[in-house]
């Protein structure tokens, strides 16, 4: 089983590295969509100092977002995903690796370029270490969560839309905890309740989310 | 016991149910016609004026109804949506199906109608508010259940799909339930309550508690005239619908 | 459902009755047929006429509407029945971005490996010498195929699942195809194996299934 | 009965309520009665789609 | 020519109208973007309203990013696009019946929700017709725009990421025009040049880009 | 590079010493063929061997390293040699989201159609009359494979690139095949198709260019 899991991952990082050109580009689009911002409201230092932490976060949500629909789209195409499926190994367990392997490639980079873009935007000493933590909480929530979406919506050929549907309203509690935790830091009030509570959902969704993602992924193949 | 399990199998089995539901079809929609005329009656013109908000309490009496209905619709769904995914009944993933559609109809009717109301009486359509947000956020969910559920060529498949989404997206009621208690909002708290005093005068509540079951019907014959059209188009190849198809040649 | 006194050793395919139904539309009709170790099945039928469909429901793709399927006695897709199967179907699932090699490797890594048998040595045999270390992407479709049919002999399952294994091959690799089923049926192997009839496998066949579309 | 359709001045909030109401309910009615049509077309013309195809079955 | 043109449009709206699910797509995630924002940022009606023009647009572009990739995708998975360029029509108006039927699809209805988002992040009036107008100039700017950059990216099976990329440049100075018209509007001050500047670019992209779109695909396809 | 004096019916395709390379490495060595109006050509050999290339390059998809490729007399790709030309490929350019119907329609819309021909009938003809309103994307390999060859037999288009056609294709399917390429030569146009020689056209075969890997 182990060996399993270590194949699956050592797959996904080694296919990643084929591509790395393109984990570069969920990051380059972060550092864009917060370039963006300025032009569109003008550069007004408090104002966009005042929504720094939020558009940061939403930039991270988005960007993780985009590159979410192909979790498993690449392993559809080409029937890798029903040998995965077929395969003797638990298929939860499997499914664990692919998910390990996506955060490892999108979120650390996106994580480790955001204090830069809040900088950019104007976010203040203190709430810094907490938006650190907050993204390092709300990331692998987001990609578990995603992922059991994405599993579900596997077998539709859609675009990435009807995740974006489903995801977001999902994604809502995430922003609010993760925000209120910068926002509450930013004003000097007390964060450590929204991230208790973020921790305690990345703990349960660690557990189900695997389980959870080969259920939706039995289901979206049997046609 | 026996009786439950023998119903429960009678009515899992479609061409039974088809024909039950055609039965109690126009009863339903008699009963919630009749409550809905008592109900509107009753509200627009016996109950009296607010002393604070004028007539614009008035749509109280949609709004309300409305909105319980959308809590109510959900639960009924994912209940059913548990069932199809667990024990794959084709009755289950029709009425989780075809429940979603009426769910949905209630929440907009909710929304557009607390809107309408809030304009008046909190002096803005809309504001970022725990308990508008979360319905607001079930009208989404229910969207994506629908969209999940058309988003496959098999209509057993997307209905186990969405019925696993809709399980899923079943945590957003009690936040929505419970928004006016864990966070201070602009919405009010419960003021009906089915056990012990309501805070609400009887002029008041009877029409409300009329238009409440009338949806409460109005849902029950919908779901009843979906889930018939629904069961034809999936068990096409039976011959249960091939008698039913040649027996209706008028029907368009 | 289960025998009272189950045999000692379940046949690897055994079904009884089999129906596949698509929105109520029967696919194929009640089957009944037995593969047992060391034989191999072909599956007959023209273009539409449900091999693919067949394939996919033993393999537990694909949920059958009535009947039964077993798979070394147990229901198709269990973790029994998965781990004694390896499949080939249209789609060949291998990464484009890694080379034959990596492919092999994977495949290894997540069913097991044949005791005896070495990745490379399989690549020649199967005529993929010197492409060993392109990406699976560059190369024409008899290429991808015959990589396909090497991660498979690697892989220790008693059952072989083949879906069309001749198209896009040339005559040596049909030929190919051939000595790979008999070696693997002379080692109490066995195979459930689609074709049109056009190319197919010939020596030992034990059964063979036509399905009418 | 003008009071009463002016409803204490909040005719513009109150009767568009009501219209909502009514009106949403009632393209759910209207929808599922038209999807029942397009089914009962769609199964006739599969009905006798059928009985063409059984005729000509190739050799 | 013009039934070739026809053809064509009539294909991708029939196809559009199969799947008329993922045409509300865009829509909701442009809702649901704008959605997040008050979360993100927390419920303060005049910072929204401050920034709920620039925060409309950035939703709009967005959400048409998201289904650009979409563009081509489907015509080289299954090969379409090669029998497109093989067929005996030229190219590039096969290639602007294609951009037509997208901006109809994608495009409208967002043109057609945008007042409503802006509304609920708190536009004031005089603004709403000018942000229409910015859109409807746009949008149909970025289609164009964006597929000639979609038809490069073709041949590289690369996910909606590079596509990301190269198009936000080139997306910089349409967001500044376009909320530079909205806030000048906002402010009420003449909005009239900026929108001028962006008539001025669409007729010269109109002419151009299905030209540039047709060698870009042909480029593309040569491997 | 063109006769000073062109015959007045240039041959469907004339090539003189082509040669592909993919980052300099020959795919296919120095080819000199003519294939006349009316005539059937076969391209064999075996897997990697150029085949799918040299087709590529024919149609304009490529551009050949060396030597000279002429279509109508005119360059491959170019304006005439696409008027005259239909391909099929290994990706058969069918939306799934269209019926078969719809997808013949939508070719005649974009190349023209053969006088004289009915989309309704040549469904028939290759065996899909029932399938004409299912949406593609539920057809089974064959099927899909049969309503591409619908498509190209309306078109107008006298030279015709085929690309293993009878891949997945029954032994009726094959037959069909054969059948649409001997009329086709019958009504003076001309074909390039290439095979793995297991399964191919043989009568009238006017020429047959074998590429070695
Ligand atoms: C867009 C705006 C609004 C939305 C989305 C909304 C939503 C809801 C929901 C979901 C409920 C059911 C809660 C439950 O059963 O747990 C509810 C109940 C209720 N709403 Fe609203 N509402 C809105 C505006 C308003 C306004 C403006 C008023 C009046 C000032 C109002 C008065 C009530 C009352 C009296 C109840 C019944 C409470 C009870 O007894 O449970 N709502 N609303
Ligand atoms: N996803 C699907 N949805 C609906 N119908 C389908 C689907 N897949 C296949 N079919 C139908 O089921 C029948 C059997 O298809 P299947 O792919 O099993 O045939 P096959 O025997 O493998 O044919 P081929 O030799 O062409 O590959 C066909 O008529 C086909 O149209
Ligand atoms: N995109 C590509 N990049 C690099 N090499 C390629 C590419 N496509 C094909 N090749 C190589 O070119 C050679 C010829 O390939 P081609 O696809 O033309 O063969 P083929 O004769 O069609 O084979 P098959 O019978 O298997 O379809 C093969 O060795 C293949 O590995
Ligand atoms: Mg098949
Ligand atoms: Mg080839």
């Amino acid at each position: 089983m182990a060996a399993a899991f270590r194949a699956m991952l050592q797959r996904d990082l080694l296919l990643a590295w084929r591509r790395r050109g393109d984990a570069l580009l969920p990051v380059l689009y972060a550092v864009m969509v917060a370039t963006l911002f300025p032009f569109a409201l003008g550069p007004e230092h408090t104002l966009l100092a005042r929504i720094s932490g939020g558009v940061v976060l939403v930039t991270v949500l988005l960007s993780m977002l985009l590159s979410l629909d192909a979790v498993f789209r690449g392993d559809l195409e080409d029937g890798a995903l029903e040998y995965l499926v077929l395969a003797p190994q638990p298929l939860a367990l499997l499914v664990a690796a692919r998910m390990l392997a996506y955060w490892l490639v999108t979120a650390l980079p996106l994580i480790a370029v955001a204090p830069l873009l809040a900088y950019m935007l104007g976010l203040e000493g203190p709430a810094q270490p907490v938006l650190l933590l907050a993204l390092l909480l709300a990331t692998p929530l987001l990609a578990l969560i995603g992922s059991v979406l994405t599993a579900l919506t596997v077998g539709t050929r859609r675009s990435g839309m009807l995740l974006a549907l489903m995801l977001l309203p999902l994604a809502v509690p995430i922003v609010i905890f993760a925000a209120g935790a910068v926002g509450a830091a930013q004003q000097g009030l007390p964060w450590v309740a929204p991230v208790a509570w973020l921790a305690a959902a990345l703990a349960l969704a660690v557990v189900l989310a695997p389980l959870a993602c080969a259920t939706a992924l039995r289901i979206a193949l049997d046609s | 016991m026996n009786a439950i399990k023998l119903w429960y199998h009678k009515l899992g089995s479609p061409p039974y149910f088809y024909v039950f539901a055609g039965y109690i079809q126009p009863w339903l929609w008699t009963i919630a016609a009749m409550l809905a005329v008592a109900g509107l009656y009753g509200g627009l013109v016996l109950a009296p004026a607010d002393y604070q908000q004028g007539d614009a309490f008035r749509i109280i009496f949609v709004h309300v109804p409305a909105a319980w209905m959308s809590l109510f619709i959900y639960g009924v769904m994912a209940v059913s949506a548990f069932i199809a995914v667990i024990w794959r009944p084709k009755m289950a993933e029709v009425l989780a199906m075809e429940s979603a559609p009426i769910g949905a109809a209630f929440t907009l009717i909710a929304l557009v109608t607390g809107s309408l109301w809030g304009r008046p009486t909190w002096g803005t359509y809309w504001t970022w508010d725990a308990r508008l947000t979360s319905e607001l956020v079930l009208l989404f969910i229910y969207l994506g259940v629908i969209g999940l559920y058309h988003a496959f060529e098999d209509p057993r498949q997307g209905a186990r799909a969405a019925s696993f989404l809709a399980m899923v997206g079943a945590v957003n009621l009690p936040i929505v339930h419970y928004s006016v208690v864990w966070w201070n909002t602009l919405h009010q708290g419960t003021t009906v309550r089915y056990f012990g005093p309501s805070s609400i005068a009887p002029s008041m509540l009877w029409p409300l508690l009329a238009m409440t079951f009338a949806a409460k019907f109005y849902y029950g014959a919908s779901l009843m005239q979906r889930s018939r059209v629904s069961l034809l188009s999936l068990e096409r190849g039976k011959d249960w619908v091939a008698d039913i198809v040649r027996r209706e040649p008028t029907h368009g | 459902m289960m025998n009272a006194f189950p045999d000692p050793q379940p046949a690897p395919i055994d079904v009884r009755g089999l129906v596949y139904e698509r929105r109520d539309e029967r696919v194929f009709g009640p089957l009944d047929f037995t593969v047992e170790a060391g034989t191999i099945a072909l599956v007959e039928g023209d273009n539409g006429s449900g091999k693919t469909t067949l394939l996919r429901v033993i393999a537990g793709l694909l949920r059958a509407s009535a009947g039964e399927a077993r798979v070394f006695g147990s229901a198709p897709g269990s973790d029994e029945a998965r781990a004694g199967t390896a499949s080939l179907g249209h789609l060949l699932g291998l990464k484009g971005d890694l080379t034959p090699r990596e492919n092999l490797h994977l495949g290894m890594g997540l069913y097991g490996c044949k005791s005896g048998e070495d990745p490379d040595a399989m690549l020649c045999r199967v005529g993929l010498e010197g492409f060993g270390d392109e990406p699976v992407r560059t190369l024409s479709a008899g290429q991808k195929k015959r990589t396909a049919l090497a991660r498979l002999a690697l892989l220790p399952a008693r059952l072989w699942l083949l879906d069309e294994p001749y198209a896009n091959l040339d005559r040596h690799g049909i030929a190919l195809v051939n000595h790979l089923l008999a070696l693997h049926a002379a080692a109490g192997g066995s195979a459930l194996v689609t074709s049109h009839g056009a190319v197919s496998f010939h020596q030992g066949v034990a059964c063979t299934i036509r399905l009418t579309p | 009965m003008a009071r009463f359709l002016a409803m204490g001045g909040y005719a513009v909030f109150v009767w568009p309520a009501y219209a909502v109401f009514l009106l949403v309910l009632a393209a759910d009615v209207i929808a599922t009665v038209l999807r029942r049509r397009r089914v009962l077309r769609e199964l006739r013309s599969r009905i006798a789609r059928q009985g063409r195809r059984r005729g000509s079955v190739s050799p």
